[in-house]
């Protein structure tokens, strides 16, 4: 199934998958994930990467498709009841109640356009009749406020304000483009892998902030696997825990591994 | 100026036909969406008159020969033209009062208009796309407002539609806005399962 | 969005009950006195029947139970609000609904005592919505004001308290205003960042 998307502006990430959806005449509960994921990276990496904030979002969705593309490949997990569960499940959803709020807002619009024909008319309140409107008093209007209220709310929009700024970025004073290289990162987590011989995957991740970072750590540690490096388990709480298999070393890595990034998730792709 | 008060009005309180012409009066005057419990309190009636009065106005403003109509905006009522008169009132070289909306802005306004009370993040979660923007451009437009703040950590900002809302969408409150339901959803899912039947997979 | 330009117009002209229909939506909306060959120019018919239509409308309007009326000035005609009702009127301006400042005000109107001077933009990145509106009712109640111009791109408007506010709480400058400590603000600071690095991983 192949496709050229034109590099049209899409609204965000959601709106781009949709219509990679319905370009491809797929059914949104059997989303061919490889498939998708492939068109989706393809766009991404040619989009204009002005504009990081939204670049990142783009970025998420595309690690969310790779984290599913994983998923599908491994084992299917199951719930309670013993069901498969559909790694895609959630993205459904999500797509589904895009969906509907895009087509809402088009109803939306066509309402619009017929109550735009109403004329409403201005306020024709003659002059002696507005004489009698009272001032307003700030008095009256400052009644209930002492300078403790007043303090004491000025105080709680500043520590929402501090609750939203994420410290780590606000650190930065621009942000630059990340350059995170796959094979960098294969080196990285296998010395690490070495050194540690067991160790969770929490525990590695916390050495890694952004997303994209963390991202290529996942992807690093997929790769050791297919390798015969590393292998994953997991414990009853939950936790991942990766243990270096016993003899192995960094020549066993591949040499030809691309650099990774936005243009790398491609290359990645390929192999 | 002299200072006027409320002794010098004769308070009394209308009825019948004169209290319909009260209310066209007003509504007519301040051209503006007034709430009945302002036009009862005004007029010194209770609400079920007052709503008697804007129901019998209603019906003579649907006659034929008319070229205004009374709408509803939640519990506030305005005057404004028949929609069908639009092209000589234009041809007068006036224009109506039409936002231009973008596809984002829309798409963001529909989410607000269906969830609220809602936050920045839910809109966010919905859209898969930081809406603070699109928030603020809706806010500047008068068609959407902030409620107060959820009792979530944070206290985050709840926003919701305004009447201004109402009018530009001609709808008279919000639950008369078209149908979204988990019907809407099922129609989706059965297309694309029409969908994928045609396709060989 | 759909430009309605004069030829796509249908011209057509009005007649009957629906030329008087249309007099009275051009009436209405334009508020002002409109002269008889400018409504015949653009109903595209003839003043006679404009007359006519109009007189039609006089009548309508002589009924009890209505609150307008259409008055003659030379050529021109108007509508407006029978004479009878300017008592409800003045009513509506003398017991307006008691102001009260919202929540939304209560937060911009703190923002702005401790950070004036301050912009508009300021405001909203410290509430994280924007608050024009706000800011506009809290100058109208005389509670906020104009203080200059920032040397910054755009040279944005500069907002501050009015005397007003400080007469009304008592206090001789806005350095009197209680204070915010240095040390609380690193408290919310540190306190963010606990919670980021619990979301981070």
């Amino acid at each position: 199934m192949s496709l050229e998307v034109e590099l049209q502006v899409f609204d965000g990430p959601l709106d781009l998958l949709l219509q990679l959806i319905e370009k491809n005449k797929i059914n949104i509960f059997d989303i061919p994930i490889v498939e998708i994921t492939d068109q989706y990276l393809s766009y991404v990496q040619k989009m204009e990467e002005e504009d990081l904030g939204v670049m990142s979002e783009f970025m998420v969705m595309a690690a969310t498709l790779i984290s599913i593309k994983c998923r599908m490949l491994l084992p299917r997990e199951v719930d309670e009841e013993g069901e498969e569960i559909d790694p895609r499940t959630e993205l459904v959803q999500q797509l589904l109640e895009y969906k509907t709020y895009k087509y809402m807002s088009d109803l939306l619009r066509d309402r619009m356009g017929d109550a735009s024909r109403s004329f409403y008319k201005g306020d024709s309140t003659p002059k002696e009749v507005l004489s009698y409107r009272p001032e307003i008093s700030p008095e009256e209007l400052l009644a209930n406020l002492t300078l403790e209220k007043l303090h004491d709310i000025f105080h709680s929009v500043i520590r929402r304000q501090e609750e939203k700024i994420d410290p780590v970025r606000s650190r930065f004073g621009t942000i630059e483009k990340e350059e995170v290289s796959l094979d960098e990162k294969l080196v990285f987590v296998g010395e690490y892998a070495l050194e540690k011989k067991a160790f969770s995957f929490r525990e590695l991740l916390l050495r890694h902030r952004t997303k994209t970072q963390i991202v290529v750590t996942f992807l690093a540690v997929l790769e050791l696997m297919k390798y015969g490096i590393l292998t994953a388990s997991q414990t009853e709480d939950g936790e991942i825990l990766l243990c270096a298999v016993s003899g192995a070393d960094l020549s066993m890595i591949p040499k030809e591994t691309e650099e990774y990034g936005p243009e790398g998730a491609a290359a990645e792709r390929e192999r | 100026m002299d200072e006027h008060s409320m002794d010098e009005i004769l308070l009394r309180s209308y009825e019948g036909e004169e209290l319909q012409a009260a209310v066209e009066a007003i509504l007519f005057t301040t051209g503006k969406a007034v709430e009945t419990p302002d036009l009862a309190r005004v007029l010194h009636t209770d609400t079920g008159k007052i709503l008697e009065a804007l129901t019998r106005l209603q019906q003579l403003y649907a006659e034929p020969g008319r070229g205004i109509t009374l709408v509803r905006l939640e519990d506030a009522w305005q005057l404004c033209t028949k929609k069908d008169f639009y092209d000589c009132l234009i041809e007068l070289e006036l224009t109506p009062k039409k936002p231009k909306l973008t596809e984002v802005q829309l798409e963001t306004l529909s989410v607000i208009a269906y969830k609220q009370p809602v936050t920045k993040s839910e809109i966010e979660r919905i859209r898969g796309v930081n809406s603070d923007h699109a928030v603020n451009r809706l806010i500047e437009y008068g068609l959407v407002r902030e409620l107060g703040r959820a009792k979530l950590p944070g206290r985050p900002i709840l926003f919701g539609t305004t009447e201004e809302f109402l009018r530009i969408f001609g709808v008279s409150s919000r639950d008369d806005l078209p149908d979204i339901s988990p019907v809407k959803l099922e129609d989706f899912r059965q297309e694309a399962e029409k969908e994928a039947e045609t396709i060989v997979v």
